[in-house]
């Protein structure tokens, strides 16, 4: 592949996905996930985020943790404009299951069928589960 | 009333901590005794004294020292799940211990409710 | 008895095998992700809606709000870890996990 | 309580369940539940063990752990006899739906309803998830 | 692509998850509690059956033998570890937990 | 080829360690090299050092050991992750170490394949 073919950061910038299946605060696969995606988005690759499953959940805006005692991390979704990392593909069936719409969410997100996830996913050159 | 707690859950992972310290603390409010708070499967890592959780965050480990040494609750990490996880005496937070099964078994029979958080 | 469940409907079994097994009558708590089960408009509503005409529903309120759910299924009440403690007074507890 | 009412060990026995829901070899609750059971047998208290949902496949007789390279245990559950733990119930529902068969496991259970588990629950001193 | 899914189809969604998200004619590996899913005979059958139309079906077989599912549902096939390694260097692989 | 492999659970509560190792075991047979295996979440309590497993069973702790001193892979544990479980250098097994996620995000972009086990 020739110089000429890279784009964007201007070097071999590789797909990789994040697949967000787990709710908020029940487990730490959510908020950990999130932390990862920080550091990753930091070397300038061609990210995507997947909301799917009871992933949808953690993008809830109106969370307020102060009452379990644990630490939030809802408003740290909104940095992840500034990274650069703006591919936020949630699952419809995922959403409309658990009675959210786009509208509840901390973030702009692009909705997309199964099949459209599928095809996201297939596209990459590594995922990420969590 | 007695009550006993079994947490089945490492800190931070899960949410079992938070709960059962949540729950511990409107207990004894209520005037209830904690008879023991017993650490089994990965809960063992309750009591894991090399830790240094985010500052910005919770201490799950200054609560159970906290509960533990401050409050008096025995609190005991079971010792054949502590062993396969790496748990060990000398390297546990002040106020807990470990020891066996019996105590688990104890804490059943003495208590008026065994709750388990996992 | 009372029983607890604290993973999400949508993706663990434990709250239909703790409905399954509760008597009728008997209290059941939604902690942690398991209050996911009481949000009004998911497709789990019916099913919690019969389970609420077998036991009384509860769901813990600081569960609730870390979750942002605010819009609750009919018949399902809210308690603080207080409340928590006052069930469990009440009677034996079991956990589904 | 009178003397009189005491009954089995001449102690106060209390009654306890084990209520094991899952299956063995992906994660440790199955094994070391088994463990706590032994312990727990051992203070000659009135034991039940309830297996339900993915529990019931902690029974299957024909397990091989030898590939997988993990300790197996399913011949430990014949010592519970030893220990006069012998209220072995299985939910039929759960067992059904999983394509077993009494005959599947190693040990002699009773199949239960699932109103009959609850109004055993319901009986105990303490009831202990794994 | 490769999909995986570790977890039991009785008590976790992770396999129909699986399914919805792998596209016709990819491959997909049941390690684990997974395995129980191609166990023939249980309630589950006839949704492995259609996942079996839509995609390749593989069970590892280590995990079978120490779980004792020998019958499996037809069209299901066994690897061993260097089949699941064979099955990597076919294709990318995503893990569903 | 090249492979990375993610470990997301602690051993002996979970299979994920055993499979992830078995996983290895084949690939290195077949040829293909392993980049770097990274624990994450409570993967990060594969490197404790303070662990005795029972004599009955395997040893997941050893295993490591094996793949990282004797093998020579480059065997981390994340470090924001180890702290908050008590997971800390001087006490982690040999031929392993403890870094950053920019690890992860080495070996998910060198490798020709990325493989969880959670």
């Amino acid at each position: 592949m020739s110089d000429e073919m890279d784009n964007g950061g201007g070097e071999n910038r590789k797909k990789i996905a994040f697949v967000m299946r787990h709710a908020p605060h029940g487990s730490i696969y959510s908020y950990e996930g999130l932390e990862t995606v920080l550091i990753v988005a930091a070397y300038e690759q061609d990210l995507s985020l997947i909301f799917a499953g009871d992933g949808v959940f953690a993008l809830v805006a109106a969370q307020d943790t102060s009452a379990v005692g644990i630490k939030g991390f809802i408003k740290t979704y909104r940095v992840l404009d500034g990274y650069d990392v703006n591919k936020i593909y949630v699952d419809r069936e995922s959403m409309e299951k658990r009675g959210l719409k786009p509208e509840d969410f901390i973030i702009p997100v692009e909705v997309k069928e199964a099949e459209e996830i599928a095809a996201i996913m297939e596209e990459q050159h590594a995922t990420i589960p969590y | 009333m007695k009550f006993a707690v079994q947490v089945l859950e490492g800190p931070y992972n899960n949410q079992a901590s938070d709960t059962a310290y949540n729950f511990i603390k409107a207990a004894l409010e209520r005037g209830h005794q904690i008879v023991r708070v017993f650490f089994y499967h990965n809960g063992v890592l309750n009591v894991n004294n090399l830790a240094e959780p985010p500052r910005d965050d919770r201490n799950v480990y200054a609560r159970w020292t906290e509960l533990g040494r401050d409050k008096g609750i025995d609190i005991v990490a079971c010792i054949a799940a502590s062993k396969r996880r790496g748990i060990k005496d000398g390297h546990i937070i002040e106020g807990t211990r470990i020891s066996g099964l019996g105590q688990l078994t104890d804490m059943a029979i003495e208590a008026d409710r065994l709750i388990t958080f996992g | 008895m009372l029983h607890t469940v604290n993973k999400s409907p949508f993706s663990s079994d434990a709250l239909n095998e703790c409905a399954r097994f509760a008597s009728t009558g008997s209290d059941i708590l939604l902690i942690e992700d398991g209050v996911y089960a009481a949000k009004a408009g998911s497709a789990y509503e019916p099913a919690l809606k019969d389970v609420v005409k077998k036991c009384a529903v509860y769901a813990l309120e600081a569960d609730l709000k870390a979750r942002g759910v605010t819009a609750l299924v009919p018949g399902v009440k809210t308690v603080a870890y207080a409340g928590f403690v006052e069930l469990v007074e009440k009677s034996k507890v079991h956990t589904w996990l």
